[in-house]
């Protein structure tokens, strides 16, 4: 449990955090009105259709974390060396990973599906309209 | 209702030209707009005389001392404690000392709370006008018509919503007349929104720089609040503190967190 | 990077139009099908379902979009207070590439800079002063 | 690199305000037409400082004009640099007693102006008249005590007075404004140094100041991973107390004190395995290190070399 006194001791960056979400959530309702689009081209219908919707923003949380994620945090040589903290109670252990970019695991792997979902019915409806008219 | 089989309705393309695509864009270009006047409608900060601004930054700065003081030593918290708690009990950092203690100001009379809750008025109405004129816009043109099919089923309590003004019995609920692509729309559109405004809203940024060049912060004291009161508070508050500070064993945290 | 992000999004757009296009013709010519060859029995089967080529068009054009629209997205910032500003201090403003390869506008190295520099209290009489000194004493060298 | 005319250039070496500077004629060239942006003021005001330092009195005069033209000659801030630029182009004292009469003026109409409140104080102290500029800048704190940047500026008159309690006093007020800044910890323990350097040898307090010195930058370390500032002081710190050796003197009530000599020991170790890591590091330019300042890296050389230790 952290008190606030470990965040006094190893505060949050406010603004990065604002930053990092904001880049995630523009990422997300875009991917999500993609998705709408193509749902509404093959036709899903009722779960087949939440169920696609739920695959593919987790695959593009996959994505992102392979790409921005993973390769982010080993680029700097000379850098993981002085990261192997051993016992550190508090924030300052775990600087790999989701964790040294978001608050928690949860936010990046399962916000995204309640960020786009509106955004997803919206144009899943209307591509679904279009197309079979 | 017995099972119906899947119902196909025969639609005139000509219904999506004529009434789904002038609500979208309707709806996208009154979003738009309303980003563009809410930056606009944004009243400059009012001028502060010297002691009001004296009287609120004193009272920023206890909030400061008490959120903060674990960067200090015990000792020069202390001194700083001492200071604050006696002229914020003596009320040195009033607008008007002599109004110490004094009655509770009528929030209404004052102008300056008159104006933030303009400022929160013309908000809302920046909401509520265009979406009432829209949603009488299209009930009064493309009402009675059904144009599209939900693409997932829903219960049959949800069909009074949807299909508002087509008065058919037995039609699914997944039939949808233009009312209800305009809620869709409303919530939907947001990501929109996101996308066009939020990557590269100059506007916002803008009024912040003229913010900056005014000069004068944002209204600390909400309406009708005392600052008598709100100092006297902030006292007992700083005098409650149980000091500690961030560089207590900080050498053995190091020690312990970065070794080489 | 940007314009491979970029290429990549239109390309899987190109590819979803099509997708769209080929569709709503099939769905179109179905109807058409069913409207001319059975006049009386009304209920025939919707448009029956998508050929595979199609389905297949679409899912590999929303991949594509998505890993475009991934690549395109602007890297991260740690959140932890010593690592961000560790990352400030150690890459200065090459930790801050934005994805077209120049510092990203927000970035604005150590923010509490300024309160060493003090912007609104420079002197700056002594620092024309200190610069004509430093032309008068050749000028050049530091050049970075 | 080249420099950005995007932030302020008060930091920068004459090289690179040179750069700058001759950066005017292509920006000016460029007409007002168009969208505005942020950028765009921000690149004319920086633009007028670089010029002003550099002495191209011509182009700070046309960035000046663009400004005003824009915010009006009635913007505090507009105003603040018209007013620096008289300073600039005055030539005697006579000039710049004027300047101040005009301040004086301004601020008789209208005491909470605060860009041109600074630029009296500075103006004042540019002049030699220290005492004024300190007692103009407490009245200022008086009745705007969240500023930062003018505690900063408070705490560096006091210093340059020699006056190290007050400025130190002043600096923690800049901490409590912005607890975060690494920067500031790492200022605040190099003015604890200095105060411990010359408040004369043993006693209480100089080893007081010393503790908190260490604690200090062992706290800009810790907001600040690989902070090279604060691993010089630390170094700076540790191998003056393990030269001294002193005995744990009382401290009063409430102030920190100095750690087991073991732990002194392991922090020079840690600060010299690192300073020597960075300078290496940094030398051979490896990616992700060049973010340091050269000046800053070859001091931290010189201070290793002086310690006999080059690995």
């Amino acid at each position: 449990m952290l008190s606030e006194r470990d965040y006094q001791i190893s505060p949050i960056v406010q603004e990065s955090v604002m930053h990092n979400s904001k880049a995630l959530q523009n990422l997300q309702s875009l991917s999500a009105s993609l998705f709408g689009i193509s749902a509404g081209i093959l036709g899903l219908e009722s779960y087949s259709g939440f169920l696609f919707y739920i695959f593919f923003s987790l695959l593009t949380s996959f994505l992102l974390y392979t790409t921005h994620i993973l390769s982010a945090s080993s680029t700097p040589k000379g850098y993981k060396e002085n990261k192997n903290v051993t016992g550190h109670k508090g924030l300052g252990s775990g600087v790999t990973g989701v964790k040294r970019y978001f608050r928690g695991g949860y936010e990046f792997w399962f916000g995204g599906v309640g960020n786009g979902f509106a955004g997803f019915v919206l144009t899943w409806t209307l591509f679904y309209g279009l197309v079979r008219a | 209702m017995a099972q119906v089989p899947v119902q196909t309705i025969h639609r005139d393309p000509q219904l999506f030209y004529w009434i789904l695509f002038p609500i979208t864009i309707v709806m996208i270009l009154t979003g738009v707009l309303r980003h563009y006047a809410s930056v606009l409608m944004q009243s400059a900060p009012k001028k502060l005389d010297q002691k009001s601004i004296r009287e609120q930054r004193s009272l920023l700065h206890g909030i400061n001392v008490r959120s903060n003081f674990h960067t200090l030593s015990k000792k020069s918290f202390a001194t700083r404690r001492d200071a604050l708690v006696t002229a914020f009990e003596s009320g040195a950092y009033l607008k008007d000392p002599e109004r110490a203690g004094g009655g509770q100001p009528n929030p209404l009379s004052d102008p300056s709370s008159m104006e933030g809750m303009m400022g929160m008025m013309k908000n809302q109405m920046a909401m509520i006008i265009p979406n009432t004129l829209i949603m009488s816009w299209i009930n009064a043109f493309f009402s009675g018509y059904v144009i599209m099919k939900l693409p997932f089923p829903l219960t049959i309590k949800f069909k009074s919503m949807l299909q508002a003004g087509v008065m058919t019995k037995d039609m699914d609920p997944r039939w949808m007349s233009s009312i209800s692509w305009y809620f869709l729309c409303i919530f939907g559109l947001q990501s929109v929104f996101n996308f066009l405004l939020g990557s590269d809203n100059a506007a916002s940024q803008m009024a912040q720089q003229m913010g900056g060049m005014g000069g004068a912060p944002a209204q600390m004291f909400g309406p009708g609040v005392d600052p008598d009161k709100q100092f006297k508070a902030e006292a007992e508050n700083l005098a409650v503190i149980e000091h500690y500070s961030v560089l207590d064993n900080v050498e053995d945290r190091l020690l312990e967190g970065i070794s080489v | 990077m940007t314009w491979i992000s970029k290429t990549i999004t239109v390309f899987g757009g190109l590819l979803l139009a099509h997708a769209c296009y080929s569709a709503q013709e099939h769905a179109a010519l179905q109807s058409f099908k069913a409207a001319a060859t059975s006049t009386l029995t009304s209920s025939t089967p919707a448009a029956s379902s998508l050929p595979v080529d199609i389905a297949i068009e679409t899912i590999v054009a929303t991949l594509i979009t998505v890993l475009g629209l991934v690549l395109g997205t602007r890297p991260l910032r740690p959140i932890q207070w010593r690592v961000w500003a560790g990352k400030i201090e150690r890459e200065g403003e090459e930790g801050f590439l934005g994805n077209n390869g120049e510092v990203e506008k927000d970035y604005m190295g150590n923010p509490f800079s300024y309160l060493e520099s003090r912007p609104s209290f420079v002197d700056i009489r002594k620092q024309r002063k200190e610069f004509s000194q430093w032309v008068k004493n050749g000028g050049s060298q530091g050049k970075n | 690199m080249a420099p950005s005319l995007l932030y302020n250039p008060a930091k920068l070496p004459p090289s690179a305000a040179l750069q700058l500077a001759q950066q005017a004629p292509i920006v000016l060239q460029q007409s007002l037409s168009g969208t505005e942006t942020v950028d765009q003021w921000a690149t004319y005001e920086n633009l007028l400082l670089s010029c002003l330092r550099t002495g191209d009195d011509e182009a700070a005069a046309k960035c000046m004009d663009r400004l005003e033209e824009r915010f009006g000659a009635d913007n505090e801030r507009v105003m603040a640099l018209r007013g620096l630029l008289s300073e600039a182009q005055a030539e005697n004292n006579g000039e710049l007693e004027a300047v101040l009469k005009q301040y004086d003026a301004i601020l008789e109409g209208n005491n909470t102006n605060i860009p041109i409140t600074k630029r009296r104080i500075a103006l004042l102290r540019s002049m030699g008249r220290v005492s004024d500029a300190a007692s103009a800048l407490v009245q200022f704190l008086d009745f705007s005590p969240t500023d930062a940047e003018a505690w900063s500026e408070l705490s560096d008159l006091y210093f340059s007075q020699g006056l190290y309690s007050q400025a130190i006093y002043a600096l923690e007020e800049v901490l409590l404004l912005s607890p975060n800044a690494w920067n500031i910890h790492a200022r605040l323990g190099e003015l604890q140094y200095m105060a411990a350097t010359t408040s004369g040898n043993g006693g209480g307090s100089q080893q007081k100041y010393l503790a908190e010195a260490l604690k200090r930058f062992a706290r800009s370390i810790e907001l600040c991973d690989d902070y090279l500032r604060g691993y010089y002081g630390l170094k700076l710190v540790t191998t003056r107390l393990l030269k001294e050796q002193a005995k744990q003197a009382k401290t009063d009530e409430g102030e920190f004190t100095l750690p087991e000599p073991r732990t002194i020991q392991r922090l020079d170790e840690l600060a010299t395995a690192k300073l020597s890591e960075i300078v290496r590091h940094s030398s051979l330019k490896d990616r992700g290190w060049r973010g340091y300042d050269e000046r800053e890296v070859a001091a931290a050389r010189e201070l290793l070399s002086q310690n006999g230790i080059e690995r």
